[in-house]
This record gives C-alpha cells, structure tokens and sequence, in this order.
C-alpha cells in the first residue's frame, strides 16, 4: 500500500512539474496566473497522500494552509494582473 | 533504488527547476511567479523531512505572503526594466558562475560527509519538555529554550515596520499605507472575499492553538490571519488603519512588550532573564503568544501593505 | 437563446423584489417587514453561522474541553467577521431541493472532469472553442456570483464575466445545449436557495 | 475489510492520478489561456476529489474523514472562484490585444 | 543516496544559484529575489542537519527547527524593507537602478538581512 500511494504522490508531482512548464512558458499574464491554483491541487493532493504514506497526520494541517495561501497568492496575481492590464477602472485606484 | 528514494529526486528536481527559472527567466514577473511556486513547492520538502512546523511556516509567510510582496512590487516596477548596458560583462558571468558553484560543491560536499548519528540536541530538548507541559518540542524551544531569539526576532518585526513608514512622503505622515483599493462589489473577487476570511479566520486560530502540542503556532496563524485581512482590504471591503492610530501601535508593541516583562518579572523573581516558574510556564507561554499572534497578525499585514501613501482624512 | 421559465413549487408567481435582499425581511408576501423580524433574522442568521464555525473548528480540532478558550475566540471572530462581510439575509431555502443540488452538481463535475479528460487525450483534440451569452434571471451580486460558481464546474463552460447585463461563458463546444444546461441549473439553484 | 478499504483506495486514487495527467494533457495541448484554464479546473478538482475519495478509508478516524473533504470542499470552492477571476483577466487581455 | 542527501544536494545548488542571481542580475527586485532562494537553500540545509540528528523520538532536531521558523519570519521583515525601499527609490527618481556611474552590480543589494 505505501509503495503505491507513493508511486501516486511521484507521479502527480510529476504532472504537476509539466503543468508548471507549460503555464509558465506563457505567453501572457494569465497564463502565469494559473501556477498558484496548480500548485493549489496539485500540491494539496500530494501533501494529503504524503501524510498517509509517513503517517504524519499533521501534514493535512500543511494541506488546509496551503490551500487558503495558495488562493491568497492567486487572488493576489488577478489583483496585480488587471493592475497592469486596465490603466483604470475596477483595479486598484489611488484616491486622495 | 526504493520508490520513496525516486519521488524524492523527483520533488528535488521540480524544486530545482523553478529554482533555476526564477534565477534565468528574463522577464521580472516570470522570474516573480516561479518564486512563489517555489516557495509553495518546498513546503512539500519540509514536510518529507519530517519539520512539519517549518512546511506550516515556508507555506505561508515563505510562499503565501512572501511571494505576494515580490508580485505586488514587480507589478509596480514593471515598466522599470533596465537597459542591455546595465547587465554586468561576460567576465562577471564568469567569475560569478566559477564562485556559485564552489559554494554550491563546498555545501553539497559537507552535505555528503556529514557524520551519520550527526550532533543533536534532540534528547535534551525532550528531557526537559516536563518544564512547560507543552507537547510540542518545537513550540518548548521557540518560546522557553530559545525565548531570547523569539523575543528578538518580534523586534525585528517591530524594527522593519518602523523602518518602512520612515519611508513615508512627509505629506502622508500618519496616514494610511497603501491604495485604497476599489472592486466591483458585484464581482466574483467580492465574492470570495466576503466568503473566505471567516473560514480562514478559524483556521488560523486552530493553527495558533494546536501549537501548544502539534506542529502549528503564533506565526503560522499570524500569518493566515493576516493573509485573511489582506484579501478583505485587496477586494476594497476593509481599509488599512492609519498608521498614527494609538490602538494599531498598542497592538504592534503587545508581543515584545509582553515578552520583555514576563522575562523582567523572571529576571527579578525568578532564576534568570526570561524564565518561567515551571507552575506558570504553560499558562504564561499560551498569554504570551496570544499577545504575539495579534502582534505578527498585523505586523505582518502591514509590512506587505507597505509605507503610508494617503492622509489619515482619507 | 431562450429565457427557460423557472419551475415554480407552488409559492405561486415569481416576483424578483432586489429591495428583499438588504433588508433582510422573511419571504415575500407576508407583510412581516417590521423592525422585530429584521432583528430576528439576524439573530437568527447570526446564530445559523456560529453552528457551522463551531462544526468547522470540531473537524478540526475535535472535541476537547481544553479547546474551549480558544474555539469560542475563534467562532466569536469568525461569526464577527462574516456578519460585517456578508450582510444576512432570508430566503425560503427546501433541505430536499438542496440536497438534489448537491448530487447535481457532484454529477456535473464528474461529467466535466471526464469530459476535458476525452477531448484531452483524444488525438484529434475535438474543441470548438467560443463564447455564448447567458441572459440570468438571478439578480446581480451575490446570488449571481453564486450561479458563476456553481456553473464554472458545469462541463464545458468557464464564466468570464458580465456584458450588458448577460453572463458570458466561453464554452469549449459551442454546439453543446449550454444554454439549456444553464437553465436547469439555475432551476435548480432557485429551487434550493432563493426560493422567495 | 482491510483488503477492501485497500482496494477502494487504490483505484480511487489511481483515478485521481488519471485525471491529473488528462488535467496537464490539456494544458500542454490546448491552444489558448481560457481553453487551458477548462482543463486546469475541471480536470484537477475531480484529481483532487477522486484523492480524498481515496484516502478516506485510510483516515485514521471519522474526524480526519471529515477533515479531508473540508480541504476538498476549500479547493473547490478556491478553484471555482479564482478560475473566474483569470477568466475575465484573460478575456480582457485578448480584447486589449 | 537516501532522500535526506538529495534534499542536501537541492538545498547546496539553491544556495549556488541564489549567490550567481545576487551577483549577476542588475535589477534590484531579482536581487532581492535571489537572496531570498540562497536564503531558503541555507534553511533547508538547517533541515537536513537536524533530520540527521532525529533523536528521541521526534522525526526532526527541534533546535535547528526553531532556528529556521525565527530565520523565515526574519528573512521576510528583511525583504519587506528591502522592497519598500526599493518602491520609494522608484517613487522618487523613476527608476530602480543602483549604478550612478558606479561599476554595475557591485555589492549594493538592498536586502537588509
């Protein structure tokens, strides 16, 4: 069973390195901004087999912080990325 | 070769390569976004060595707010890149490679020698974990063991905040830091900002308290906490206080303050600076780091909101 | 692109009232809008989010009697901070149509999941890829983004914003029936939780 | 009963390794941001849940069960939400082109 | 080769291209960048000293343990002043070069830590 759900956790790391090629070649800013939520899946669905395989319970407390920062880190990307891509409007406006 | 040793090359390599873009990727934001893959990613890596405390913290100050900062500043920067002149000449390249890679093989080296039963101070940090009744050895030697560090460490915090609002524009002084920031209040960013604080709110605070006796603690639930109101404030739901307010200044100063008078008190009634009575240990450690969680909560939020920018009217 | 009429459970006609949702009143039609109910549903409201803080910090920390200190802050916090958030309101809500939501929208995002899956991995990469304009009844603001969130994980559609008033999707298959799966789902939306 | 929670967890899991490899599939082959964003979403949530659905027979109580499907529930709730926000990003900046 | 050793070689090639961005990248933020990789390579050597020292029951040395989460937190107030810094200079004079005439790159990083 541990050889398994390891060989599991190798191969969705694995998938989740090629996901990141592919988002981080581009060629925009959305593009990128999708690596945060691939880590956000990814890394929770390794994170939550790694704790079963070493039997440390507390890694799924690793998962349920990863999961909240990761969207944190992806709402942070969007905020910056409409920043850049609409001079004005919806994003962030300096009012004094 | 064991299946455990391959995904572990495997977890390595996916490391090293973000690693390796965010060092070699010419565009800064490219360069920004590898970065907080990669402090995302090695979080799994503290989670193989067995450090769950330290995955919790590279997971969220590391990855989650560090990363947020360098976005928020390459995003401002953006139209700042430098021209081809500036780049230093082929010589440097060189000579900086030749260095790197001493360093890199010197460490790899002392890595691979490293003696095996290697020196630990392990037992003594569990033979004397009685002292605190706390489960969490991790939690014994950041708060009682090694409270010095700790305390210092809530001054550095404390130094950097004052350091960035000396930054300030004299016409800003005491306002408040940062844009105000403006959404659609019908937007899907609304949204999840009214829906995700209050979960991440508990969170944080079991984080906090799990501390006492499983992986978890003041920082990594400060930092969630902070995360939480930093999405509120991103979304145009919350403004950032303004930095002359005397209840925000109460609150940076409440985790050092504390610290430094109970270690007073231990200096005074006590055995040394910073020592707790073994009776009170456990409820003192808990007020402490009460105080703290609040404290690194809004230092933290406020270091990645940055100097004042607006007057306090505003 | 057809309006679908909404599948009325015998509350009689639907009248779309956007006032109802700020002033947290009971369902529309009994004249009970008094300071007394607003209170209520507050309290009411106030009380129904604490039970689920509570159920989140039991799963995550179990029971302990130790816990209780901190449990309370945090439910007391958590509760605090919704309620500034998220302003309560009522709306008639069914458990039965609920739950047919959930298993809708669990069998959907299985279908959706296998769905990319085959057009993934098939050779001849089937996608005709476009954006098709969804007139919601639903009004905007949070029942709205709701509907977006449900349907972002229907197969085949991402919602990617509002224009004139429409929600537009961009669909992977233009020639599916995205429209009529749309308005099924906002039946079934409507039939679970804004039922007013 | 050990030999069956077993077999549960190992095709559920092998499911959700499935899924992640259609998930990164698409995102190699599709042509464009939003196409590729179908596949990140739908294919890795159903990867995800189909993990937890895997893993629930070895928690080691009720209360780790209910753990692991509220972590799904927030990946859920995160994908379907921040899937949207890059959507509209990604809508605008084909328009601006 | 057990997993503990790649991790220690991962961590040694992190510090070596932390050091190689910090001397060769003119631009400010990609130094502040790449302080914060060597810096995390330096922690996750900590984390291989400690996983050879597991002793007593615990899967980790707590010490170096404790050491890293106070080095994190540190590193972090660092780079936030770094990069405050570094907004206010583009604030000020439009541009973030450090060079004024002077030799690129030389030592100047703005990182505090």
């Amino acid at each position: 069973m541990t050889e398994f759900l390891t060989a599991a956790v190798g191969f969705i790391l694995a998938m989740l390195a090629l996901g990141l090629v592919s988002i981080l070649r581009g060629p925009g800013d959305a593009d990128r901004m999708m690596a945060a939520q691939l880590i956000g899946t990814g890394g929770i669905a390794t994170l939550l087999l790694l704790g079963t395989v070493a039997n440390l319970p507390a890694a799924i407390d690793v998962a349920l912080t990863l999961a909240l920062l990761a969207t944190f880190a992806s709402i942070a990307f969007v905020k910056k990325g409409l920043s850049s891509l609409e001079a004005d409007g919806s994003a962030s406006t300096e009012t004094t | 070769m064991s299946i455990a040793t391959i995904f572990e090359i495997v977890l390595a390599a996916v490391v090293l390569g973000l690693g390796i873009w965010t060092i070699v990727v010419r565009e800064t934001y490219s360069a920004t976004v590898g970065y907080v893959a990669y402090g995302l990613l090695v979080a799994l890596i503290w989670v193989r060595l067995d450090a769950i405390d330290v995955a919790l913290t590279e997971a969220a100050i590391g990855g989650g707010l560090g990363g947020v900062l360098l976005l928020g500043a390459a995003a401002r920067l953006r139209d700042s890149e430098p021209t081809v002149a500036d780049a230093p000449g082929k010589a440097v390249r060189v000579c900086a490679a030749i260095l790197s890679a001493l360093t890199a093989a010197a460490l790899a080296g002392a890595v691979l020698v490293l003696p095996d039963p290697a020196p630990t101070l392990a037992p003594a940090a569990a033979s004397n974990a009685w002292a605190t009744s706390l489960a969490n050895p991790v939690t014994n030697v950041l708060m009682a063991f090694r409270a010095m560090d700790t305390m210092l460490e809530k001054v550095v915090l404390l130094l950097a905040i004052i350091g960035v609002w000396s930054l300030t524009p004299d016409s800003a002084w005491g306002g408040r830091p940062g844009p105000r920031h403006q959404a659609d209040p019908h937007s899907v960013l609304v949204f999840l900002a009214r829906l995700l604080p209050p979960i991440g709110i508990v969170v944080g605070i079991y984080i906090f308290w799990t501390g006492a006796n499983h992986p978890g603690g003041a920082f990594q639930g400060g930092a969630i906490l902070a995360a939480m109101w930093l999405l509120a404030i991103m979304a145009g739901l919350a403004d950032t206080p303004p930095v002359r307010s005397r209840w925000l200044r109460l609150v940076l100063i409440a985790g050092p303050g504390l610290f430094l008078v109970v270690g007073l008190a231990g200096l005074l009634f006590g055995a040394a600076f910073l020592s707790y009575p073994p009776a009170q240990a456990k409820p003192l450690i808990l007020g402490i780091e009460v105080a703290m969680i609040l404290t690194i909560a809004a230092t933290l939020g406020l270091l990645l909101a940055g100097a004042p920018e607006r007057s306090a009217r505003q | 692109m057809s309006r679908v009429p909404l599948l009325a459970h015998g509350t009689g006609d639907m009248v779309w009232l956007p006032i109802e949702e700020s002033n947290m009143s009971g369902s529309s039609g009994t004249p009970d809008a008094n300071a007394g109910v607003i209170a209520g549903g507050f309290w009411w409201s106030a009380t129904s989010r604490a039970a689920w803080f509570v159920c989140l910090w039991l799963v995550l920390a179990g029971a302990d009697p130790a816990d209780i200190p901190a449990a309370a802050a945090a439910v007391a916090a958590a509760t605090w901070t919704s309620l500034r958030l998220l302003e309560p309101r009522t709306a008639r809500r069914s458990v039965r149509a609920i739950g047919q939501l959930v298993l809708l929208f669990l069998y959907h995002s299985v279908v959706a999941g296998a769905d990319v899956a085959r057009r993934a991995l098939d050779p001849r990469l089937p996608l005709r890829p476009g954006f098709v304009a969804y007139p919601t009844r639903l009004s905007s603001g949070i029942r709205r983004n709701v509907f977006t969130t449900l349907t972002s994980l229907l197969p085949g559609t991402v919602p990617t914003g509002e224009e004139n008033g429409q929600l537009v999707y961009h669909c992977l298959d233009v020639e599916q029936p995205m429209v009529a799966e749309l308005a099924a789902e906002e039946a079934a939306l409507v039939r679970a939780l804004y039922n007013d | 009963m050990s030999l069956l929670r077993d077999i549960i967890t190992i095709v559920a899991v092998s499911a959700g390794a499935f899924f992640f490899l259609a998930g990164t599939v698409g995102l190699l082959r599709f042509p464009d941001t939003l196409t590729r964003l179908h596949a990140l979403t739908k294919a890795d949530n159903l990867g995800l849940g189909l993990v937890v659905l895997g893993l629930l027979p070895q928690a080691a109580s009720l209360r780790d069960g209910f753990k692991l499907v509220s972590i799904w529930l927030l990946g859920l709730l995160a994908g379907a939400t921040v899937s949207q926000l890059i959507a509209r990003a990604a809508r605008q900046g084909e328009s601006a082109r | 080769m057990s997993g503990v050793t790649v991790f220690g070689l991962c961590a040694a090639a992190a510090v070596g291209l932390g050091l190689y961005g910090l001397i060769t990248n003119p631009q400010p933020l990609r130094k502040i960048i790449a302080f914060n990789l060597l810096g995390s390579g330096v922690f996750l050597l900590f984390g291989i000293v400690g996983r050879r020292g597991a002793a007593a029951g615990v899967g980790n040395d707590p010490v170096p343990q404790a050491l890293v989460i106070t080095g994190v937190v540190v590193a972090f107030s660092a780079t936030a002043l770094a990069i405050a810094l570094l907004l206010r200079l583009f604030q000020a004079t439009g541009s973030t070069t450090l060079s004024n005439g002077a030799p690129p790159g030389a030592g100047s990083t703005p990182s505090g830590g």
